[in-house]
């Protein structure tokens, strides 16, 4: 089938937004699926985002930082680091497939790699279908 | 909020997005979203012209937000913020699609790049809806400022501040300037003598109107932000009043008991009250409690008897002063690695097996043997090995190159010729002569008939002796592929250079990070290499990553105009998207409290809620994310905001 | 002034919430005097026909409690919005689903399964499960449609006002109640409390900046009784939890479990909780994060346990 | 054919009916006793960390929250394999026992007792609270609702609130109770009991004084020989907090008497398609319908359930008055369903004493209220008699204490094929062919279910004894004539 995920990408300024950026400078390629949001640092990202995506149709979403250690604010991404595993933890007794939310470290150098990671998660969710509030039954 | 106005502007960049995404349509659907009054598409929004499209539709339409769909907003997001401030709209009214390196630059198929464009637009759109005009706010900048660190790079900042005729306060812990630098002897490529160039520059900070020198003293604490720094620091007591000292030196030689130099690192005595070096600046002794009698047995004071301006004052105790700056220069310098773990190497083991630090002291003529190269039983080295990388390049100990060991080792090399005749083997890995002069300093000294074996020592034994030496070194010519034995009389250890061994307490101290390799962090590694993420707290010298002393003086001269450039403007600019408490939802959790990098955020026992200090704050969001109640805004990626966006871009 | 035309009725709640409309106790005779309980089967007799009857927009309020559970109770909550002026929720259930909206985790073939087969004491060896019609020799019996998903009030029904609680307190009732009376109600849309601030706010406990290295379950440690509750490591959903109770758990030393809702202006209250729990966390190794959440074994039954159905996900997905 | 009708007729109300089908002759044919709503707690407690259960399956009932309360406290320490300090123990009991107080007023004064005070025929205006206090006095009746409230009062000073209490844990219990506590508990515990005596008086004049009334209530109308069901001491007292289950047959005989973790070796649910609710009956019995008598397994819980399936009351005043109930009622077991109402005051006299007791206990006020469990919790069985009958909490949890299983048999539901029977047989005792069905005449059918003090909270979430329990009457076509709702 030729089911097109929609893919919510949320990056971090500073490493992550800049990497997605060389990597469209040095013109690689990868699946227009994912859509990017720019926040200041992935330590910004609320919980809220990833549910509010999945609510707004997103099949899969994407969060970036910078590796740790590089954070721009020293330490905003350990935040993160503290609140995705619990998330997704989350997620999964809400019955949300793995491979749908995904947190992965692209430094600004890193163009290659966004590219590589867009592409390889497009596909996965490619084969997963579509996100849908499938509650097993016919009825409400 | 006034009825939202949207320009929305389509960017074609030349055929660079317009090659790919069918702009006309991408501007058509635009035109069709929610609050948007006009939207047009131009070759190159960027270009005069189309500025100008934007200012003549702010005045003439009456638009009060603008969306620019082109290139990265690290390109032209500053471009565009002018332009609508120039047109009267609050630069934060502005919100920018990246239709190009996150669009047409990295998609083929162009249907479905126009569609992406689309939704990146609409995203925008939704977004800038809800943005809120900022004020970019300023704080006025203290002239003052604080250098901590008297080796070479603190000297060379202090002097460039001094010399503009601002104030510098210059932190010293050591009783003197000079730091490493005045331990050395000759400085390579060009082999003039250290103290010669360095003691000027010091009597000069010494005797300096703008510079107050605090040396045995050291910062104990540092609160405030750019601009305001409030600084408390301890000035040790030295048991000799400063004021009525004249340096006359008598004191120190009726002291009757004697120490190790920790300046002739260990090589040479020093007495109970002592200037650590002849050239000290301030030339002002202090007494060490640890050693004097008098502090020990409660008699002696012989050098009070002697001193004829009653000098020494044994009442003395540590002060505190605070003082108030609006820069701080941190230059703390390195420790030099003690080889004495890599237990092969035989330092502190064997006789004549000495650290590069030694063999300075040793070569100085001011030094212990009067710059006499000589082994522990006074006889003259026949032959000596020079191994280099001792506790660099080593996953054991650092990582990484300490930038100097190979120059100073070629620079001993010459040394040793100069005074000797003896056999001179340099152990290497690679030699890594980089800088100006370098090169060819290496090459003269490869005609003055050095040894140079590429290969990393294994063992440095005095079992096996035999006539050509009392040492004997084992290790493999990775050129001859054998494994050789070296027969030598003296071994020099050419050690790495590593942070202070308390330098994650300075960080804490000034709030700075540091890199992996321990040293401080700069904010950029190329485009910002002397800022730190704290604003205006900078760093100088090898605090910041080992490097020579040409190195070390530009850093040194680029932070003094980073705090210069500070002080002419007379004030900052401070992040205008920071993170605000609204205090009618705070319910005093505390959540917050501990999660922000620049301890921005304080508790306010009396009204039991949160409040976030404006001026320290860089606007992370971290505790945006983290307020359970949402009671903490991040000005300009409102929680509004980003959904808004978020929704935008799933349409 | 003419008096107010009120009525009161439940849906997929446990009557918790009825015996809370009780305790306003004395002041139950301030409320008769300025209103007239239509309709109200727990204490008065009247009929559903009688509701039908009465012209639309003819009563007053509604104070509605309990979820949607089934196709009996959308019925009765379209037609007393359709009766009624003011739609109002009361309690955690008619707002956010209340806790048997937990049941969201699963649907409707797996609950029949556990209910009707699966329990040990169950006898159903032919498979027997309750059906919406069904034949006895005497004539047809009905049941209401038992739905998939429990949803909220305001998913069926536009809602003009919210009284938080399971059960709301008291006084939180009596507030709403008094400004009704009073025509002193606030914005539409408003959930009425007297406090919009978390519970914190209102916890005497001593509240200190938040390190957490381990998380411990209520019977694992006896708790200090003047310190935060969730700086010793007990999940304490006072944190994201709209005040106005008075904090009365954390006062007989258990965590808040969320009853009054997501504090003012809070999108999704379980997914503020857990990023708050998460981010004093005290450490940076990923390893023993790992380890500290790993004491953490319902999420969702913690985060979300009175508010599954009014996350911004509703439910879980099932295969 | 005649076709009887009285207003107003819905099909959507309640949450529980009664549909009566008469014969051509216009005689009762059949009724059904419906439970049409299910909330699936069993479900949904899967996943659930087991120490929640105590605040989560009390959800399933607002109206005896406390029950659940006491029954999954006590289920988590069969679970955690931990023995409360006895002071935890006694301090639950002592809630209990205000909320039996509490519970038990409301049932008699305000929902059963306008059937007897005001009389059945009485028109519904006057049937109600009201009616009774202008019957017996605003002084009662101020009693009652002081009484109500003072035990309420206990409820939330240890359990923190009002409804829905927090205190129960595996291993004891979160608050203590200090002196002062102690003192007004003792306070509001004495006048409990001398509120009881007075209730009991009550009855005394107004009902056994009244030949019609005992004729009701010893009328094969509202008479069913079935086995009976309660929690007893080690001595085969009455007790509501902890204890072996024990069952007598019609005779009155011990048919069994095991521990809580054996429940499913005596009890077990049958489904119905007509009802969302289980109808439990006795296991060694097995089910044959909805019939009596000693080869049937249906079984009765409740107060008078309680009392037949015991010997007697811990407590002196109770148990004096537990002999006379009997003595005057012609022994043990007294079959008499109306005979519920006078039970319930019995077991009202006996909490309050009860209460009494453990606020005079030295322990009472003890700091040792929790013990930390330390082994790995498996499985636990928790019983306590709710007010409306034997209640049963199971689960089964991993080595973490998640729970993976729960089972649920809820106390009214142990009395839903009694409750059928009991409707049924009245009807047909009082629904005659020509013989006009007046509100009377139905409000006496109503008078048959009304003794179980029927918690549909429980069963799905009615609130008790409210008039939401609608009857329908339908014709041999299966039309609807006539409804009482």
């Amino acid at each position: 089938m030729n089911f097109e995920p929609k893919i919510l990408g949320i990056l971090c300024k500073w490493c992550s937004y800049a990497g997605a950026d060389l990597c469209g400078t040095s013109r690689k390629k990868y699946p227009p699926n994912i859509r990017i949001v720019r926040v200041m640092c992935s330590g910004r990202v609320e919980p809220t985002f990833i549910l509010k995506a999945f609510e707004k149709g997103a099949d899969g979403v994407l969060i970036c930082g910078c590796h740790p250690g590089d954070c721009h604010y020293a330490e905003g991404n350990y935040k993160t680091v503290r609140r995705f595993p619990l998330l997704k933890k989350m997620l999964s007794q809400l019955g949300i497939e793995d491979e749908r939310v995904r947190l992965e470290w692209v430094s600004a150098s890193e163009g290659e790699r966004f590219a590589s990671i867009v592409s390889e998660m497009t596909e996965q969710i490619r084969r997963l279908g579509p996100f849908s509030r499938n509650n097993g039954g016919g009825n409400g | 909020m006034s009825e939202p106005r949207i320009g929305v502007y389509v960017c074609h960049c030349g055929s660079n997005i317009a090659g790919i995404v069918d702009v006309e349509e991408v501007t058509k659907f635009a035109q069709g979203l929610e609050g948007v009054i006009v939207a047009r598409d131009y070759k190159f929004m960027c270009s005069d012209p189309g500025q100008e499209i934007i200012k003549k539709d702010i005045q003439e339409l009456g638009l009060n937000r603008i969306v620019v769909a082109s290139c990265s907003p690290t390109l032209h997001e500053a471009t565009f913020r002018r332009v609508c401030q120039e047109a009267g709209i609050n630069p934060y009214l502005f919100e920018m699609a990246n239709i190009r390196e996150h669009c047409s630059w990295v998609t083929e198929d162009k249907e479905k790049a126009t569609e992406k464009a689309k939704a990146l637009v609409s995203a925008a759109v939704r977004r800038v809806i809800y943005q809120e005009p900022l004020e970019t706010r300023e704080v006025p900048v203290n002239p003052n400022t604080l250098v901590v660190g008297g080796g070479i790079a603190g000297v060379q900042a202090a002097l460039k501040i001094a010399d503009s005729g601002h104030k510098v306060y210059l932190v010293e812990r050591s009783p003197s300037i000079g730091g490493h630098m005045a331990q050395l002897d000759k400085t390579f490529p060009t082999l003039d003598c250290s103290a010669c160039i360095l003691t000027p520059k010091m009597s000069l900070v010494g005797s300096h109107p703008y510079i107050e020198l605090m040396t045995y003293s050291e910062v104990e604490e540092v609160s405030g932000y750019v601009g305001s720094f409030k600084v408390k620091i301890r000035k040790k007591a030295r048991y000799v009043d400063e004021d009525k000292c004249t340096g006359c030196g008598i004191c120190q030689t009726k002291c009757p008991f004697k120490v190790d130099s920790e300046f002739e690192v260990g090589m040479g005595k020093r007495k109970a009250i002592y200037t650590p070096f002849p050239q000290a600046v301030p030339n002002i002794p202090v007494i060490d409690r640890e050693h004097c009698a008098y502090f020990l047995k409660g008699t002696c004071r012989a050098c009070e008897k002697f001193c004829e301006v009653k000098a020494i004052d044994f009442e003395q105790v540590d002060k505190v002063v605070e003082i108030e700056v609006g820069a701080i220069i941190v230059a703390t310098g390195f420790n030099l690695f003690d080889p004495t773990p890599i237990y092969q190497y035989g330092y502190k083991r064997l006789d004549n097996v000495i650290t590069s630090l030694e063999f300075e002291r040793l070569v100085n003529s001011a030094g212990p043997t009067g710059g006499n190269i000589v082994l522990k039983d006074g006889s003259t080295p026949r032959s000596i090995a020079i191994i280099h990388c001792v506790g660099s390049r080593d996953k054991n100990y650092h990582e990484y190159c300490s930038n100097v060991c190979c120059m100073y080792s070629l620079k001993f090399s010459h040394l040793i010729k100069e005074k000797t005749d003896a056999k001179i083997y340099q152990l290497y890995i690679d030699m890594r002569c980089f800088g100006k002069g370098y090169e060819e300093f290496y090459d003269r000294l490869s005609e003055e008939g050095v040894y140079f074996i590429r290969g990393k020592v294994s063992e440095v034994t005095d079992q096996i002796t035999s006539e050509e030496g009392k040492l004997t070194i084992l290790a493999e010519d990775t050129l001859l592929d054998s494994v050789i034995k070296l027969p030598v009389d003296m071994v020099i250890l050419s050690c790495g250079l590593e942070p202070q061994l308390d330098a994650d307490k300075v960080t804490r101290l000034f709030n700075i990070s540091r890199s992996a390799d321990g040293f401080f962090l700069e904010r950029h590694p190329k485009l910002d290499p002397v800022a730190t993420m704290n604003d205006g707290i900078f760093v100088a010298g090898c605090c910041q990553g080992p490097k020579d002393i040409p190195h070390a003086v530009a850093q040194a001269s680029a932070a003094a105009a980073e705090a210069l450039a500070m002080i002419s403007r007379g004030k900052v600019e401070i992040e205008a998207a920071t993170a605000v408490v609204n205090e009618e939802l705070c319910s005093g959790c505390r959540i917050c409290n501990a999660l922000c990098p620049y301890n921005a955020i304080d508790f306010d026992e009396e009204k039991k809620v949160s409040r976030i200090n404006e001026a320290v704050c860089k606007g992370c969001g971290v505790c945006v994310a983290a307020c359970p109640s949402s009671a903490i805004t991040g000005k300009h990626f409102t929680t509004k905001q980003i959904v808004a966006e978020i929704e935008g871009v799933l349409v | 002034m003419a008096k107010l035309k009120v009525a009161l009725y439940w849906a997929a709640s446990c009557g918790g919430c009825e015996i809370a409309q009780l305790e306003i106790g004395e002041k139950i005779l301030k409320l008769a005097e300025a209103a007239d309980i239509v309709f109200w089967p727990v204490a008065i007799d009247v009929k559903y026909k009688d509701i039908e009857a009465v012209p639309d927009q003819s009563i007053d309020a509604c104070l509605f409690n309990g979820g949607i559970r089934n196709s009996e109770q959308e019925h009765m909550a379209n037609l007393l919005r359709k009766k009624s002026k003011i739609m109002i929720a009361y309690g955690a259930c008619a707002y956010e689903g209340g806790i048997p909206g937990l049941a969201n985790m699963f649907n409707r073939q797996t609950i029949f399964d556990r209910v009707y087969s699966e329990t040990p004491s169950t006898d159903n060896n032919d498979k027997i499960v309750p059906q919406t019609n069904y034949q006895v020799p005497e004539g047809e019996l009905t049941l209401p449609e038992f739905y998939d998903t429990v949803r909220t009030l305001r998913q069926t029904v536009d809602v003009d006002y919210i009284i938080p609680g399971c059960p709301p307190e008291e006084k939180t009732t009596w507030l709403a109640l008094e400004a009704l009376i009073e025509g002193k109600l606030p914005p539409k849309g408003s959930v009425i409390t007297h406090n919009v601030k978390a519970v914190c706010d209102e916890c005497p406990r001593k509240r200190d900046v938040k390190k957490v290295k381990k998380f411990y379950r209520t019977f694992e440690i006896i708790s200090d009784p003047e310190i935060c509750l969730l700086e010793q490591g007990l999940l304490c959903a006072g944190i994201a939890t709209r005040g106005g109770c008075g904090a009365p758990c954390p006062q007989t030393n258990m965590p808040c479990t969320g009853c009054y809702g997501p504090v003012e202006g809070v999108i999704d209250q379980g997914a503020n909780f857990l990023s708050a729990v998460a981010s004093v966390i005290e450490s940076n190794d990923p390893e023993e994060i790992q380890r500290i959440i790993d004491d953490i074994h319902d999420p969702v039954g913690t985060f979300y346990r009175y508010s599954l159905p009014d996350s911004l996900l509703r439910r879980a997905r099932i295969k | 054919m005649r076709k009887i009708s009285i207003d107003p007729v819905t099909r959507l109300e309640g949450h529980g009916k009664i549909e009566i089908f008469l014969n051509d002759a216009g005689e009762v044919e059949n009724s059904y006793f419906q439970v049409p709503e299910l909330r699936g707690f069993e479900k949904f407690a899967e996943g659930r960390l087991a120490e929640d259960m105590p605040q989560i399956t009390q959800r399933i009932c607002g109206v005896c929250p406390e029950a659940h309360h006491m029954a999954s406290s006590k289920a988590l320490d069969d679970l955690f394999h931990v023995d409360p300090p006895s002071p935890a123990k006694k301090l639950r009991e002592l809630l209990y026992s205000a909320f039996y107080v509490t519970d038990h007023t409301t049932h008699f004064y305000i929902l059963a007792g306008p059937d007897f005070v005001m009389g059945p025929d009485a028109p519904v205006a006057e049937r109600n609270i009201l009616g009774v206090i202008a019957k017996v006095g605003l002084e009662l009746g101020g009693a009652v609702i002081k009484t109500r409230m003072q035990n309420h009062h206990i409820i939330h000073m240890l359990g923190g609130r009002a409804v829905h209490p927090v205190f129960g844990l595996p291993g004891g219990v979160s608050k203590g109770l200090n002196e002062e506590e102690r003192k007004e508990v003792e306070q509001i515990a004495r006048d409990s009991v001398e509120f009881a005596k007075l209730s009991l008086k009550v009855f005394d004049d107004i009902v056994l004084k009244n030949k019609m009334y005992v004729n009701m209530i010893t009328s094969d109308a509202y008479t069913h020989r079935t086995y009976y069901m309660g929690l007893v001491d080690e001595n085969n007292k009455v007790n509501f907090y902890d204890g072996k289950v024990r069952v007598v047959d019609p005779e009155g005989k011990e048919f069994a008497k095991y521990p809580p973790r054996e429940y499913l070796k005596h009890v077990a649910e049958h489904v119905e398609p007509w009802t969302y609710v289980k109808i439990p009956y006795l296991k060694n019995v097995g089910w044959k319908g909805f019939v009596d008598g000693n080869e049937s397994g249906v079984f009765r819980v409740a107060p008078l359930a309680r009392l037949n399936a015991a010997d007697g009351m811990a407590t002196p005043l109770a148990q004096e008055a537990y002999e006379k109930m009997y003595s005057t009622l012609g022994g043990k077991p007294v079959h008499y369903t109306l005979a519920m109402h006078w039970a319930r005051l019995i077991e009202l006299l006996y909490a309050a004493e009860r209460l009494m007791e453990l606020s005079r206990d030295p322990e009472i006020t003890s700091p040792n209220i929790r013990t930390i469990p330390t082994a790995t919790p498996d499985e636990g069985v928790g019983i306590v008699e709710a007010p409306r009958g034997t209640l049963t909490h199971h689960y089964i949890t991993d080595e973490k204490g998640v729970i993976k299983k729960a089972n649920l048999i809820v106390a009214t539901v142990n009395n839903a094929a009694a409750i059928n029977m009991s409707v049924k047989k009245a009807a047909m005792a009082l629904i005659k062919p020509g013989k006009e069905i007046t509100e009377g005449l139905l409000n006496r059918i109503e008078m048959a279910w009304r003794p179980y003090d029927l918690c549909l909270g429980c069963a799905s979430h009615t609130v008790p004894g409210q008039l939401a329990m609608p009857i329908y009457v339908y014709n041999s076509e299966g039309i609807l004539i006539k409804s009482l709702d």
